[in-house]
């Protein structure tokens, strides 16, 4: 087959090229975008369809140990929705959590072409790689959870923050992992060692000894952005889930001052309220917040309305839920580095705090001001599954669609926001924006999102259609780094995807500081922590900014 | 006239045949019948490459052979009625909604699992899990009629929250094990740990069963109710004795662990 | 003469390490096929150490030799083996869909194996 | 011994589901054998010690060598023919060969099992039930204040646990090690692992679960009779007791054996201890876990369940997985003569099954892979011999607590290993899958993209 | 026409509908169930004053019943579906709940149905536990003496209450003799009850009254002590002693045949007319003609 495609007389979206809709030649060489190819090149006619860059999901949960967990825990949950294989194609399963492989087709059968997997313990870094090799299609890499990592928590109070940044670039580069993530910082040790309980507040100290979140997460912010990492530290803010807890995430964006910061699944932090009491909506003062700070941005954590697998870092919320959903409940901690949750769960129309949560995060969207920096997520699973995403991108571009679902819940909640009045629709190119060039850029992808000479040819054709779930739904073309994968809407060939991950440079003599502690408090040997090449299969380093 | 089918060929390996199932051959021809996909194992063979079929459809299918090898009968069954003259493989009447099956021999495993109305009666034995969740799910059978005329084995009723099961023989392990309400009879001699984790409903048993020791004694009596159950039994076919039918009942609360809100009365002989 | 008892089949130590070196070799098929016994059970079968007894139930029978186990170490009426061929013979195929078919507590008939 | 000796430091024993992987190996490379192994226990010393390299044909058909290509061949060929084949094993080799295996399962839509379902198998289905509270060994060294193994025999079947994960290691919050904490043992007699708990419940047998049940109880505050001493064997007063002690405690670990899972209750039986350690969180911090056996029968977990969703007894000859453990487990597959053709990885069970299923073993085409010669290989139609997993090969194997672990060969075996025929195998069974699939012409095994979601 | 020597008059019961409900009350023994059978149909002689009338249709034996025990039926009316359901609770809960071993089935098959047990559960305090057989939900109350079994729905139709006969006779003691005949056969006929004091109510009534506050008054034209004064009298002289069989009954058949049965038992000497009552045709919607009634 002639590597070099041209794709002709489609409708093309390319916000990071300034391109809105115009009818333009798409020409693709070796796996690249490129100006123009030869005459001998593979013809896709496109009339009639839009292309867009391959989707980019800047928040999910795809691969590794919890994502397993909560596998073997549902299987009343894959049953319903199998994924059969072809002889060129694994098969798997589906439900909230589907198999490696159901989730690298699935994602492509939305036109998405790189995910990332956003809370990885380092130990189980390994793992995750594993499970990332055997995800097919898409690009792939993943956030390591340093948040509540002992270590890096001693350094902090002993005021080591040089060292601090070393190590975290060692852990960065011992894992392979994209960036770092914090979950619910300083809560870990409390739900460990002190009973079950939970901080608080940004500025608690669970022992007089201890530091604060507001503490941990300046200090990664400052380390982050001194490694130069191309994104910065997600940030999964404390409170998670708690009325009142919209001030918690002020503070945290407060935090960061003027430094970059990625909040993560932003819908979940932006409750009003009385603790212990049901939430209202403050998404006007999240919105606002960041429509004034650039230098933020968060993905929404759209809450969609069926079924949902919690998992998360984050144990004690988890815990909380379990008491709601009443049903199985995992819960696992890892040594010095994080706890985890999960619970099947269910987000129902008429239930006030689902009804609630759902409108808070259309408000969040409706209300930003700057497609670029509010990222379409669901969470996946948290919020529901990624193939919800058509669903969600017929509710911003179709008010009228959105005001029928919204006459569907809770009346009591939705009538506490503003979503009501809320008119805007998103046009495609916003959506462009906020599943596509936006998430790249958020993650310093210099190759994804956009549609110029030099970038990945991640590609999705999709027929122009007035019911943009539909359209969404069902690429007609995906493309990913040149290889067709999905041909008038089924698929063509198997791809294995690439790794993508940054090796920020750190001082060797930081091994040393590590080892000690590691010999002591850990169970494995500190030689074989670290995870070897061996791992990468096809990968892709992201440079660090200098 | 109604359809009936002849297995004319064992299988070697397990027929999955969910397609025969009275809602789905309605308004099909014999021929087109006989070439309605089944899965031999792993590959699709046609329901003439083990069946001889005969008749017209309406609203009753009769399956004749030792169908033991053949699994799915009659999943999702809506309505109608399956008789089955022979033995039969597991899952039969899986998720069915309405209708009757009628099993003249054994069943296997999986007897109307999650079924959530009709009935189906066994004549013969059933296999472990009449009438129960599939793993992993937290609610099993929803509705209707399991009727086992001989034995089944463990976990029957497993997390059932609505309907009743009938085993007049022996029954096995944890029966109603997790059962979130409706009604189980034993009328043979039980396995051990009956109603274990049981959040409501009742399991009546007539032989002498040992509770756990989260099930409470509340006392002896003769609960009206219970009669009527009885009762409906016997015109079921069920042989309950008047001693049964008239007869004290010893009443277990439980399960402590979940919300104590479950029974089982213990005939009194 | 022949009790019911409860065989309780096992890891040991040294089913372990046999096992390493070689499941057809003499070592494990000896440690794999010895059982230990109460005293008191032993005494009234009139056993001794090294005596062979069958272990039988509806699903099969072994032979094995015995050992002496103190009552405050083994109840009795249990006797303990290490896991293998021998155990499995005493195994029922039906695993209650779980796949798991009751491997130890397995009720036996035990009769001492004349010489 | 020669002189051409390597050391090789942090090497993994992978014999047991403790996966040390502190090993200090010498290596005598020329005799091709370790000769000493530092930091093992008893079991691990055998391993190391035992795994010598013997003379024998890599691939066997029928008992006669053959090259690898015509034993690859021909596996390819039985397992592509069969109706019904089944998968099991893998529970010792790397979690690349059992990706590997998953994938010829898939691609001949057979039956995928491992070792698990005759191990923790229910304990993977008790999960399903309730979930669990649980943790990695270090926590256990780290915070542990109350340790409770219920139903096993860790100084016999996992000699170091104790001593470098859970009892005497010194800990960030357990600085004295033992002296800081409180163990508890429950069996039904009294084995080399009783010595190391302060207190031993000798529980009746078949009576853990009435004995968990009551637990759970007196944690849930409701009373119990006093008539458990006569059921289970242990008191009421002792029962009390133990549950203050679990609700005072910091951070408390349940641990489970297979004398939980192997007698009459199996799931259930684990599905108590899990439920229990989750109970007892509404007052502390307390976790559970399954003491798994072999050495990666965890990664063969993670492996199936990555790739199919379902952890063990999965079903693809619908060309999706499906799962139903007692319907496609291999105990069941083979006593209720299912299966007309096995691959067998690496596991040994015309040893070890129930004698209907090792009938019905010996009257399929099986083909096996093992280090050694076993009951199965010797039944096998196509006999692999294959280097043993962490010690001529590496590749990736995970601890009883899901923590993956890189393996250090000491030595290179002239066999090769399991995944180094598993690959080709794969490859030829898809050529044939799809030469088969074009041959119907069944548009080269296109299928649609997902439909939108209602 | 005339029945032997009794005069029977050319003129209609005027019935009117209402809604019927059938209670089956069960009991460790007659007693019992006689005991909350009558309790409940109590006080409940006619809508105007009680809401509703009931009475005692027939007592069941064991094998009749739905639990094998001893058995009362009672039927029940009220002017429509809601306050019969009304009815049904306060009469079920204070009348067959409170009564020892009782147990209490609906006896209708009806589309229409009331909430009975649905509502009685209550008392349960959560402890009350439904049951489900064959499509029929039944709550089992938890009591002092066991368990009160009610079905959580009762079927309730379409009923014909009011019918009637009069009877007018020389004196008092051929009229009350002549009403225990009528009575005694009527009650044979299935599906009605006389709901007045062992079936006989002398205090005929009219529609309205002088005082306001009154819905139905004294039948001055029947009673024998205002003859003189009235100028429309229905007596004739030497009648001197009136007595009327009220009827409700679950159809119109049932009522008639009941009306007939009475009449042809009260037709005996000294009985010298045989009535009913009617409003003139205009309130009620079912006209019973005597002498469609007999025999030709």
């Amino acid at each position: 087959m002639s590597t070099s495609t041209r794709i002709l007389n489609g409708k093309v979206y390319d916000p990071i090229n300034k391109v809105d809709g115009e009818i333009k030649d798409i020409c693709i060489k070796d796996g690249k975008i490129v100006e123009s190819v030869g005459d001998d090149a593979t013809r896709i006619d496109a009339a009639g369809m839009v292309i867009m860059p391959g989707g980019v999901d800047i928040h999910c949960h795809i691969a590794g140990p919890k994502v397993n967990l909560a596998r073997k825990l549902q299987p009343e949950d894959h049953r319903h929705d199998p994924h059969p294989g072809t002889p060129f194609t694994r098969s798997g399963s589906g439900g909230t959590v589907p198999s490696t492989f159901a989730t690298g087709y699935r994602y492509a059968t939305l036109g998405y072409t790189t995910a990332m997997e956003a809370a990885v313990t380092p130990i189980g870094a390994r793992h995750t790689l594993e499970e990332l090799h055997d995800t097919p299609v898409i690009d792939k890499g993943f956030y390591v959870l340093l948040g509540n990592n002992i270590f890096l928590q001693q350094l902090l109070k002993e005021g080591r923050k040089e060292e601090f940044k070393h190590a975290i670039a060692w852990w960065i580069n011992s894992t392979k992992a994209f960036t770092t993530k914090l979950v619910n910082p300083g809560g870990d040790e409390p739900w460990k060692g002190k009973k079950n309980s939970n901080v608080s507040d940004i500025d608690e100290k669970p022992n007089s000894n201890d530091i604060s979140p507001r503490q941990i997460i300046e200090a990664f912010i400052e380390a982050v952005n001194e490694l130069g990492l191309p994104h910065p530290p997600h940030i999964h803010c404390n409170n998670l889930g708690h009325s009142g807890n919209y001030k918690t995430t002020l503070e945290t964006m407060r935090t960061a001052g003027d430094r970059r910061a990625h909040l993560a699944h932003i819908q979940f932090h932006s409750y009003a309220g009385e603790l212990g009491k049901n939430p209202t909506s403050a998404a006007r003062e999240i919105a606002d917040y960041i429509n004034k700070h650039p230098n933020i941005s968060c993905d929404v954590g759209q809450v969609m309305f069926g079924k949902s697998t919690i998992m998360t870092a984050d144990a004690p919320l988890a815990y909380m839920l379990r008491g709601i959903a009443k049903g199985k409940w995992v819960n696992a901690d890892t040594e010095c580095e994080s706890g985890c949750g999960i619970v099947p769960f269910s987000y129902q129309e008429h239930v006030y705090v689902h009804a609630l949560q759902w409108a808070i995060g259309l408000e969040l969207f409706l209300l930003s001001e700057d497609p670029w920096r509010i990222i379409l997520s669901t969470d996946h699973p948290n919020g529901g599954s990624f193939m919800n995403y058509p669903k969600l991108i017929k509710l911003l571009m179709d008010s009228s669609f959105r005001k029928e679902e919204l006459s569907r819940a809770n009346q009591k909640a939705v009538n506490k926001t503003l979503l009501p009045d809320l008119e805007r629709e998103y046009t495609l190119n916003e959506i462009a924006i906020i599943t596509r060039a936006g998430p790249a850029k958020c993650l310093g992808l210099n190759n994804k999102g956009h549609l110029g000479p030099g970038a990945d040819a991640d590609i999705t054709i999709y027929d122009d259609q007035a019911d943009k779930e539909i359209m969404f739904n069902a690429p007609r073309y995906v493309f990913k780094s040149g290889t067709p994968i999905i041909s008038n809407h089924e698929f063509c060939q198997d791809h294995d995807g690439r790794l993508l991950h940054v090796a920020p440079a750190y001082d060797e003599t930081i091994v040393d500081t590590v080892r000690p502690f590691f010999e002591d408090y850990y169970s494995i040997e500190f030689d074989n922590y670290a995870v070897d090449d061996s791992y990468l299969h096809d990968h892709e380093i992201i440079p660090v900014r200098n | 006239m109604s359809i009936n089918l002849t297995l004319h060929t064992s299988p070697e390996v397990p027929l999955e045949a969910e397609v025969l199932c009275t809602d789905k051959l309605i308004g099909l021809t014999g021929s087109e019948i006989e070439k309605l996909p089944v899965e031999h194992g792993n590959r699709q063979v046609s329901v003439a490459d083990f069946f001889t079929v005969k008749g017209s459809p309406d609203d009753s299918i009769s399956i004749e052979g030792d169908l033991s090898k053949v699994k799915h009968l009659g999943a999702a069954m809506a309505s109608g009625k399956l008789t089955i003259s022979g033995n039969v493989g597991s899952h039969l009447g899986a998720g069915m909604t309405g209708g009757k099956i009628l099993v003249e021999g054994d069943a296997g495993d999986w007897v109307a699992p999650e079924m959530q109305g009709g009935s189906v009666e066994i004549k013969g034995n059933a296999g472990h899990l009449v009438g129960s969740a599939y793993r992993g799910s937290p609610i099993g059978m929803s509705g209707g009629e399991i009727l086992v005329h001989g034995d089944a084995k463990n976990e029957a009723g497993h997390a059932m929250r609505n309907g009743i099961i009938v085993i007049g023989g022996k029954s096995g392990d944890f029966a109603g094990v997790n059962m979130l309400a409706g009604s189980i009879f034993l009328l043979g001699e039980t396995g051990i740990r009956i109603g274990a984790g049981m959040k409501r409903g009742t399991l009546v048993t007539m032989s002498k069963t040992s509770m756990l020791p989260t099930f409470s004694y509340s006392c002896r009596y003769q609960p009206a109710y219970l009669r009527m159950y009885l009762i409906y039994l016997q015109e079921l076919g069920f042989s309950v004795s008047d001693e049964q039918l008239f007869g004290f009942y010893h009443r277990w609360c439980g399960d402590a662990i979940e919300m104590n809100r479950g029974e089982i009365l213990a005939h009194d002989f | 003469m022949s009790e019911t008892m409860l065989l309780i089949p096992g890891r040991s130590n040294k089913q372990g390490t046999s096992l390493n070196k070689g499941k057809l070799k003499e070592e494990y098929l000896e440690v794999t096929s010895t059982v230990e016994m109460n005293e008191d059970d032993m005494q009234r079968l009139q056993l001794e150490d090294g005596d062979r007894v069958r272990l039988s139930n509806s699903i099969g029978e072994f032979t094995a030799s015995c050992k002496k186990k103190k009552s405050k170490d083994l109840p009795e009426g249990m006797i303990f083996i290490a896991y293998g061929p021998s155990s499995s013979r005493l195994m029922e195929s039906d695993t209650g869909g779980s796949g798991m078919p009751i491997s130890k507590n397995i009720e036996v008939e035990v009769e001492k194996v004349a010489a | 011994m020669s002189d051409n000796i390597k050391t090789v430091k942090n090497a993994t024993c992978t014999f047991c589901g403790c996966v040390c992987d502190d090993m200090e190996l010498t290596v005598d490379l020329d005799a091709k054998r370790i000769t000493k192994a530092k930091n093992a226990c008893v079991l691990g010393r055998a391993w190391f010690a035992e795994h010598t390299i013997q003379d024998g044909p890599a691939a066997m058909i029928d008992g006669k060598e053959v090259t690898l290509e015509e034993a690859i061949e021909e596996a390819a060929q039985v397992l592509t023919s069969a109706k019904f084949p089944i998968t099991y094993g893998l529970s010792d080799t790397t979690c690349e060969a059992q990706r590997q295996a998953v994938a010829i399962t898939d691609f001949i839509r057979g039956s995928i099992d491992t070792t698990t379902s005759v191990c923790h198998g229910p304990s993977g289905l008790a999960f399903q039930g309730v979930g669990e509270s649980t943790m990695t060994l270090g926590e256990v060294k780290n915070r542990a204040d109350f340790i409770m193994y219920w139903g096993g025999n860790p100084a016999e079947s996992h000699p170091r646990h104790f001593t470098r994960y859970t009892v005497t290691p010194k800990g960030m919050f357990t600085p004295n090690g033992k002296k800081d904490r409180t163990v508890v043992l429950v069996d039904v007699r009294k084995t080399p692992s009783t010595p190391v708990a302060d207190i031993f419940l000798q529980v009746k047998p078949g009576k853990d679960f009435e004995l968990a049940w009551a637990m759970r109880a007196l944690v849930k505050g409701h009373k119990v009779d006093s008539s458990i001493e006569n059921e289970t064997g242990v008191s009421l007063e002792v029962l009390e007791d133990l549950v203050q002690r679990m609700k005072n405690c910091n951070y408390g670990v349940l641990f489970m054996g297979m004398g939980l899972t192997m007698t009459r209750g199996r799931h259930f039986n684990s599905g108590a201890i899990m439920a229990l350690a989750a109970d007892l969180n509404e007052f502390t911090h307390f976790v559970a876990k399954p003491v798994r056996g072999h050495g990666n029968v965890t990664g063969a977990d993670n492996v199936v369940s990555w790739q199919t969703g379902y952890p063990f007894g999965v079903n693809f000859s619908k060309g999706y997985p499906r799962f139903n453990p007692g319907e496609f487990t291999t105990v069941d597959t083979l006593s209720r003569c299912d299966a007309d053709a096995a691959l067998i990885i690496a596991s040994d069970p015309a040893a070890n099954f129930p004698q209907a299923a090792i009938n019905h073993l010996g009257s399929i085409p099986v083909v096996s892979f093992d280090t050694k010669e076993t009951a199965t290989s010797k039944l096998a139609h196509v006999a692999f011999r294959t280097s043993t997993y962490g010690i001529n090969t590496g590749g990736t194997v995970y601890r009883m607590d899901d923590v993956p672990i890189t393996l250090r060969p000491a030595f290179e075996s002239p066999f090769p290993s399991d995944e180094d025929i598993l690959t080709p195998l794969r490859k030829r069974v898809q050529e044939i899958v799809i030469g088969k699939s074009k041959a119907k012409g069944a548009g080269a095994g296109v299928t649609r993209a997902a439909s939108p979601v209602k | 026409m005339k029945i032997k020597s009794t005069h029977i008059d050319d003129t209609f019961a005027e019935a009117f509908k209402m809604w019927a409900a059938r209670i089956v009350i069960t009991a460790e023994t007659k007693q019992w169930a006689m005991a909350a059978a009558t309790s409940m149909t109590g006080f409940a002689t006619s809508v105007i004053g009680c809401k509703c009338e009931a009475g005692i249709e027939a007592e069941l034996v064991a094998e009749d019943t739905p639990d094998r025990r001893p058995g009362v039926s009672v039927l029940l009316f009220a002017m429509d579906v809601n306050g019969l359901g009304k009815r049904l609770v306060e009469r079920v809960g204070q009348c067959v709940m409170t009564c020892p071993t009782t147990a209490c089935y609906s006896g209708l098959e009806s589309d229409e149905t009331v909430v009975v047990g649905g509502q009685l559960r209550y008392f349960g305090d959560g402890f009350q536990i439904s049951k489900k057989l064959r499509d029929n939900r039944l709550w089992r109350i938890p009591v002092m003496d066991g368990e009160f079994l009610v079905d959580e729905r009762f079927g309730v139709q379409e009923a014909v209450g009011g019918g009637n006969i009069i009877i007018l006779g020389k004196d008092s003691k051929s009229t009350l003799r002549a009403a225990n005949a009528a009575t005694k056969e009527m009650r044979k006929i299935e599906g009605v009850i006389l709901p007045f004091p062992d079936g006989v109510v002398r205090s005929g009534s009219k529609v309205g009254s002088r005082y306001k506050s009154l819905m139905a008054s004294t039948n001055e034209k029947f009673c024998p002590t205002l003859r003189g004064l009235q100028d429309d009298s229905l007596l004739d002289e030497g009648i001197n002693c009136v007595l009327e069989i009220v009827i409700d009954g679950l159809d119109e058949s049932s009522v008639e045949q009941a009306m007939k049965a009475g009449i042809y038992a009260a037709a005996k000497p000294g009985i010298r007319r045989i009535s009913a009552g009617n409003y003139g045709g205009n309130l009620g919607q079912f006209k019973i003609n005597l002498q469609d009634l007999l025999d030709s």
